[in-house]
């Protein structure tokens, strides 16, 4: 079932929670709303249940206009973000809970319940759990029930509250990779809230970045990480060093440090550079490309990389630096903490000063593309 | 675009999620018409037959003040006392485990049961002077029955659940973590307590020190028959309601009722209000 | 029962009535050949004459407060405005007079009003305010200031009655709760309440402990009853009420009242009975205040000579 | 070496202070609610058993106790629905005057209980402004059953509500929600997912109802017209039997109260306990 | 400070929470709890404060025996993990707490407690919100103002409980560096919670990996990853793909599949390979290392990596294989959803079948060895 909304605003009292937006969702995507805390995530998806109403606009499912029906007629599925399970119902008996609402007329028979129940709770491999009650399920178990008993009665669209938010990031990882299958073995059509970017990432046909009742972007996975088309969105997405430099003898200069036009074919301008942490090689002196002096403040090796953080010298950045290695470039030159080093970026985005437009992607040397497709 | 937006600008008609809303809140609202503020009409209608000069005369009158002056302060003393004791109460009930304790839980409730004049007798039969407590006060040269300090001992006897009952649930609620920080920076157990928990035991203890205060004031029963009666000594409000009725005299009774009842009614409508105020400011909503 | 009359009484005539019902239905029984039942409602008097104003179905009213039924007739028409001259005696079949209870052995040597005012005695008697009886005591010491100090002498009546009043121990707003405190409570040296009363707390708390004092001069205290017509017209009870009321002054009746320390008119009974009740200068509230409704508003009502006497 | 001891890291539960704040609350209690309790009791047996039985046996006392159960088994149920409603409404949707709507709620607690029944008899009595279209239409409510029920259920109706609206705003609607997205009608939605997660405080609502309907003496004792054998309840009856100079009568059924209170009262602790250990015992295993 | 834990257990009931362990803390050393929800984390922090008394041990700081001292006199920081501000007060009456309570011999008069607690709120950036009450702050600022108010006390030993659990990854970053620059700067003792193992990884001088009550490793972060002495501690630690083999004709044999003897010199056996996904690298043949086929079952490109997950060919493994590739090396080698790749390890650490001890660290070229120094 496809998800039209148009125009879709609402206000808390002198708040207002979400600007209009409008957003498209194809029969049987999986998307991800990800953004920072308080930004509308959760408010857009009750309004898409119907939990709430929304100020104005208006919401399709498939060709119906669903804007004024009741939840209990939108058929959906929601899993809410601390699972809300009957606490007084065992594991089976939430499962079956929505079918055994159901009216008389549709309502499957008691042994077909069972069935049903029994059915769902092997999907999500809990069957020996039914007669537990949810007090004595772990978190992870917890969430699996309650996607079983939003599956329960088959909605064509299942809406989902940071499902992974409380859990270990294994049993995360785990329960995610399962989603993902369910979902395309299915196909229903479903949403879900995160503000942890890789989860979004990983797990979403397409993103939406919110931010502040506003949707910054509408991509896929890939196209996001490529083309973030605001400052926000860059940010967001991980982490970035920001040269803020001005255009002098056709180089960016901020002070002693300066980097140079890029190779690719763009007119500069005073404006700032963003480049990602991983996309930055340190050498023991000023290259052709750049001469940006940096001291070493920390050096972590976290799994497979080696993280550098790094402060400016004798030039101005509000953040610390970030340099982002292999084991491989680090070993060929490890430095130390406090040793002065010089960046060189081999990709950044560039922020035209004074335009909202988005970035330009510029390079130095030939550093591969991000791949685009999936 | 331009074409959708006619219709997208009719603000949309969203049902409550929950159900019940006109059932419920509209048969509250019959039901609180009828048995809480249909009869309010009578009072109303009773006093509105007097003039307003007439008004002030009758819960003006000399004794009626002096009653008010009673009725408040030991309605005032007796509920402070509730808030000590009751707070005590619902702290053991719900800190620490002992034999006993669900029995004496179950006893907090008592004077909720016992019809009030049972319990004026009763506590005048154990306070006078020939009593089991008044032997032993007189004996201190203390009185209780028959002076102002027995509309007390009735006073708090009959009301003293209000305060265990709203307390004990948030005590129950609190987190522990609060306590255990203020632990770790050093604070003594005092120092925790005093100002760190019973801060946020505030609005539950003052809400029932209120009902516990508003209960005393209306209290008759219990306290007529320990408290001796004498004019403008320990002669309560409620007494003096009760001797306009004796007199046929129902406007005055209706009048000094409403006194009463305004401010009940305005005390608990405030601290409602400062509840509020004051739940906000803790949980920011 | 072919008929069923509510008779709405004070608070402590339980015991009364409970013995003169089957007596009435016998009697009824033997003279119409019907049974009748006899539903009793027993409060505080001026309390049930407010029930009766606003709708409690009594048929007839039996109390101890001669206000109380004519409020009935002001109010509401409920009771015939000449009320006082169906039956005899002022339609009061019994009467008593107001005495004291002093505890074992007179201690403060209490003999007659004049006694009451003295220092250190304790009085309890029930709070005028809200109990007939209490009414009584006090018309009753106003009588015998009258009596003592003249008539005009107003100042060395209200000098007396301020003492008298300064020495109430407990106020207590009904008649039990007096008796409560005095004899219970051990509260007080003196109790003043209803001669029939006074007998009753004999008999109930021990007759060794206490000894009745009837004063020389004292109130006529009348237990005045009414058919309430409206509403025995409306049930149709109107025979059976008047009837229930008229036989209080049979004689068998009246013996019955006598047992339970109530004076009685019939002088047969009178006669059997007289060493149980001395002689004794009773006034009537006419000759102390001038009737009841001028007592009410003189003396009793907002302000007036009772509040004007307590106050401090 | 290795020490086993236990820490104390609460606030209040070292030993001295613990065992100090218990035996304070034990006496205090013992003084001011056990006592009066065994005093009734003493008071009732003065006599002997014998008494006390025969005095429970006078078919007055049995119509009394009769007529207490029904009046109580008609409020607690109107007070049952209508504090549900109430506490739904208030707990479940936002709407303008939802804390007026929560004083007013407290209205009996501020209302003196002779005057909340003298508000109805001006309303209904013959003199009131219903009760006059009553008197025509012969309807008898007050000094019969009926009135009685309307007080008591003016008295009472506030414990429902106000056991149910604290602990139904702390859950929070999201159950309900969940239950609704699922296709539940509001009727299913009530019985299955709400009411059981809030039984424990409606029947605790219901003890407290049933405890203070057992018991109220001042506003039914304006409305009964104490008629014996028809419209005496328990209280008053135990009111008349003292006045009339049956104190051992009176006090056998003061305590005959005072046990039922109890009973229920130690009823309610001994299923909350089972469930408590019930429950304990699935989260353990 | 330094702490020294002996022979610490506990029982809640019937259930062990902690065996039996021993841990020492040098002075100024930053130290990270890590491990699966329910491990006991929380329960030895506590201990250590002394909000939780111990069944057994003894605890030192430094030459004191504290282990029957009561909370109150350890004179520790602790930070919890939903903060436990005061909501009555406001921020600046929850930092002065502590000064306030002191002994009247040793509390600071008013204007300097007034001093110090402007002094603490600057360092935490957070002078302006002096006046505000905890509930108006949000969830980044709560925790700072937790820290000052632990800090306020000068504690010798600062515990903190998950301290950035419940913040945004972007906050949470800041705050982590911001916690590391000032343990640097004042030098206390400190123990944290956490379960992320980036976390951990980055901010602690060595980590305590625990599991069911016990201490499973302690060691600085590079030497962690490097040798992680369990299977336990290997999975915890990241994505990791097993591969269980048998010793056939020098090679590890699963069915079809197999890989050949390391060019370590590692006499082989029956046992079980663990491989980092991003020591796998895909080919569309077998090569001479590995005959390892496997279908792809997604790819997902994620920030600077492209990730594959791989499901085994003709032989048998409990769980989804995933590769992490670098976009270069993507683009290289672009396989499709559906293709049959076969991968190649180039490092693996073996488990040797039955044996419980640390795993060997085997590999095939000369692939870099990660880094070990800080
Ligand atoms: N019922 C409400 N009344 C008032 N304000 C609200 C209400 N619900 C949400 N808000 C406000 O609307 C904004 C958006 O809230 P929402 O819950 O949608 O954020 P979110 O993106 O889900 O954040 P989080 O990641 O913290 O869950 C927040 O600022 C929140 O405070
Ligand atoms: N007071 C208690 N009573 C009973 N069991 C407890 C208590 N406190 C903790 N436990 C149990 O002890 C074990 C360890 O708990 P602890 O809180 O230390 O785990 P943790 O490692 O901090 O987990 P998490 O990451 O979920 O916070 C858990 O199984 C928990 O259920
Ligand atoms: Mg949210
Ligand atoms: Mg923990």
């Amino acid at each position: 079932m496809s998800i039209r909304l148009e125009n879709i605003s609402k206000t808390f009292g002198q708040f207002q929670a979400l600007s209009p937006l409008s957003l498209n969702i194809d029969e049987g995507e999986m998307i991800g709303l990800l953004g920072p805390s308080g930004s509308g995530k959760t408010t857009l998806l009750r309004i898409i249940a119907g939990l709430e109403g929304a100020d104005s606009g208006r919401i399709q499912f498939g060709e119906r206009d669903v804007t004024n029906l009741h939840v209990r007629d939108r058929h959906v599925g929601f899993v809410f973000q601390n699972y809300a399970l009957f606490r007084h119902m065992t594991v089976a008996d939430n499962v079956a809970f929505g079918l055994e609402v159901m009216d008389a007329k549709q309502r499957p028979n008691k042994a077909e319940i069972q069935q049903r129940v029994k059915h769902l709770l092997e999907m999500v491999q809990l069957g020996h759990l039914a007669n537990r009650y949810p007090s004595q399920l772990s978190g992870g178990q917890k969430q699996r029930i309650a996607l079983a008993r939003a599956l329960a009665t088959k909605p064509d669209v299942l809406l989902l509250d940071e499902p992974f938010g409380a859990l270990d990031a294994k049993v995360r990882k785990e329960l995610r990779r399962w989603l993902r299958s369910l979902h395309d073995e299915i196909g229903f059509t479903s949403v879900f809230v995160t503000h942890d970017q890789e989860e979004a990432l990983e797990l979403s046909d397409r993103v939406v970045v919110m931010s502040n009742g506003h949707i910054e972007q509408v991509d896929e996975p890939a196209q996001l990480y490529a083309q973030p088309n605001s400052r926000f969105v860059f940010d967001f997405l991980g982490n970035v060093n920001v040269f803020d430099g001005k255009l002098e003898q056709s180089r960016l200069n901020n002070e002693q440090a300066w980097i140079s036009a890029p190779s690719s074919d763009v007119p500069l301008n005073n404006g700032q550079l963003y480049i990602r942490s991983h996309e930055l090689a340190l050498h023991t002196d000023a290259t052709a490309v750049a001469n940006l002096p940096l001291r070493v403040v920390a050096v972590n090796p976290i799994g497979p990389e080696v993280r550098v953080e790094l402060e400016p010298h004798e030039w101005q950045s509000e953040q610390i630096w970030e340099a982002d290695l292999s084991h491989a470039d680090y070993a060929r030159n490890p430095v130390k903490r406090g040793e002065i080093v010089f960046a060189e970026p081999k990709n950044a985005y560039f922020f035209r000063e004074g335009s909202q437009q988005a970035p330009e992607q510029v390079s130095w040397d030939s550093a591969s593309q991000p791949v685009k497709a999936k | 675009m331009s074409t959708t937006l006619s219709a997208a600008s009719a603000k949309p008609r969203h049902k409550r999620v929950l159900p019940g809303f006109g059932l419920s809140l509209g048969s509250s609202l019959f039901f609180i018409s009828l048995i809480l503020l249909l009869p309010m009409t009578g009072l109303v209608m009773q006093t509105a037959n007097m003039g307003w000069s007439e008004y002030w005369y009758v819960i003006t009158d000399e004794r009626v003040v002096a009653s008010y002056k009673v009725t408040i302060w030991a309605a005032v003393i007796a509920s402070v006392f509730n808030g000590l004791f009751g707070l005590l109460l619902a702290w053991v009930l719900v800190r620490y485990e002992f034999p006993g304790k669900r029995i004496l839980d179950a006893l907090v409730d008592l004077p909720f049961a016992l019809p009030t004049a049972v319990a004026g007798i009763t506590l005048a039969t154990l306070y006078a002077e020939n009593g089991w407590y008044g032997q032993l006060l007189a004996e201190l040269g203390i009185k209780v029955a028959y002076t102002p300090l027995g509309i007390v001992v009735a006073m708090s006897f009959t009301s003293i659940p209000f305060v265990v009952r709203t307390v004990q649930p948030v005590l129950e609620e609190l987190a522990p973590e609060e306590e255990e920080a203020g632990i770790t920076l050093g604070a003594s157990d005092w120092s925790v307590f005093r100002r760190i928990i019973l801060p946020s035991l505030w609005p539950a203890l003052v809400t029932g020190v209120a009902l516990s205060f508003t209960r005393s004031l209306g209290e008759f029963g219990a306290v007529i028959f320990v408290a001796g009666n004498m004019p403008y000594i320990s002669e309560i409000t409620s007494l003096m309601i009760f001797v306009r009725l004796q007199e046929f005299d129902f406007p005055a009774a209706s009048a000094i009722a409403s006194v009463v009842l305004i401010a009940s009614l305005l005390l608990l409508f405030a601290i409602n209000i400062w509840q509020a105020r004051y739940l906000k400011r803790l949980h920011g909503r | 029962a072919d008929q069923t009359i509510l008779n709405t009484s004070y608070d402590i005539a339980r015991e009364l009535f409970a013995s003169y019902n089957p007596v009435f239905q016998k009697h009824w029984e033997e003279k119409t050949g019907q049974t009748v039942e006899i539903k009793q409602s027993h409060a505080g008097s001026s309390k049930q004459a407010r029930s009766i104003l606003q709708g409690l179905p009594a048929d007839v009213v039996t109390f101890n407060q001669v206000t109380d039924v004519q409020i009935l007739a002001d109010r509401g028409k409920l009771v015939a405005e000449d009320w006082k001259q169906k039956l005899p005696n002022n339609s009061s079949p019994y009467y008593s007079t107001t005495a004291f209870l002093v505890r074992k052995g007179n201690p403060k040597n209490i003999h007659d009003w004049g006694d009451l005012a003295k220092e250190d005695v304790g009085l309890v008697f029930p709070n005028p305010k809200t109990s007939g009886n209490g009414r009584y005591t006090y018309l009753a010491a106003l009588g015998y200031a009258q009596d003592q100090f003249g008539q005009d002498n107003t100042d060395a009546q209200e000098g007396f009655l301020k003492t008298f009043l300064a020495n109430v121990s407990v106020f207590d707003t009904g008649g039990r709760g007096a008796t409560t405190t005095f004899v219970e409570r051990g509260i007080g040296d003196v109790l003043i309440t209803f001669e029939s009363e006074v007998n009753n707390i004999r008999q109930q708390y021990g007759v060794d402990d206490y000894e009745v004092v009837v004063p020389k001069t004292s109130i006529l205290a009348e237990f005045p009853v009414a058919v309430v017509e409206r509403n025995s017209k409306k049930n149709g009870t109107l025979d059976v009420s008047t009837e229930y009321l008229s036989y209080l002054y049979s004689e068998e009746s009246q013996r019955l009242l006598a047992s339970f320390n109530y004076r009685v008119h019939n002088d047969v009974v009178k006669a059997e009975v007289a060493d149980r009740f001395p002689e004794v200068k009773l006034l009537t509230v006419e000759e102390i205040a001038g009737g009841w409704p001028q007592a009410m508003q003189n003396i009793f009502a907002n302000g007036k000579q009772l509040d004007q006497l307590q106050r401090r | 070496m290795a020490s086993g001891q236990r820490h104390q890291q609460r606030v209040g539960d070292r030993p001295a202070v613990k065992y100090t704040l218990i035996g304070l609350t034990l006496v205090l209690t013992a003084v001011l609610l056990v006592v009066p309790l065994i005093s009734i009791f003493q008071q009732a047996f003065v006599d002997g058993l014998a008494v006390y039985w025969d005095s429970l046996g006078d078919p007055d006392t049995l119509h009394a106790i009769g007529l207490t159960m029904f009046v109580a088994l008609l409020t607690v149920p109107i007070n049952l629905v209508f504090g549900v409603l109430l506490a739904w409404s208030v707990t479940r949707f936002e709407f303008p005057g939802r804390k007026l709507l929560m004083t007013l709620m407290d209205i009996p607690f501020a209302v003196s209980p002779v005057v909340a029944g003298l508000l109805y008899l001006l309303l209904y009595g013959n003199n009131g402004w219903i009760g006059a279209w009553l008197f025509e239409h012969d309807l008898q409510l007050m000094f019969a059953w009926p009135g009685i029920v309307m007080v008591t259920v003016f008295v009472t109706c506030p414990f429902v509500a106000r056991e149910l609206i604290p602990l139904m705003q702390q859950q929070g609607r999201e159950d309900e929600e969940a239950a609704v997205i699922l296709g539940a009608s509001g009727w299913q939605l009530f019985r299955r997912v709400t009411l059981p997660n809030i039984k424990w405080a409606l029947l605790y609502g219901v003890i407290l109802t049933n405890a203070r309907a057992v018991g109220e003496f001042g506003a039914v004792s304006v409305v009964s017209g104490n008629i014996r054998g028809e419209t005496n309840t328990l209280p008053l009856h135990i009111q008349l039997l003292y006045e009339d100079y049956q104190a051992t009568a009176a006090f056998a059924s003061a305590s005959l109260l005072a046990v039922i209170a109890l009973i229920t009262l130690i009823f309610k602790a001994f299923i909350e306990w089972r469930q408590e250990r019930a429950h304990k015992a699935e989260s353990t295993h």
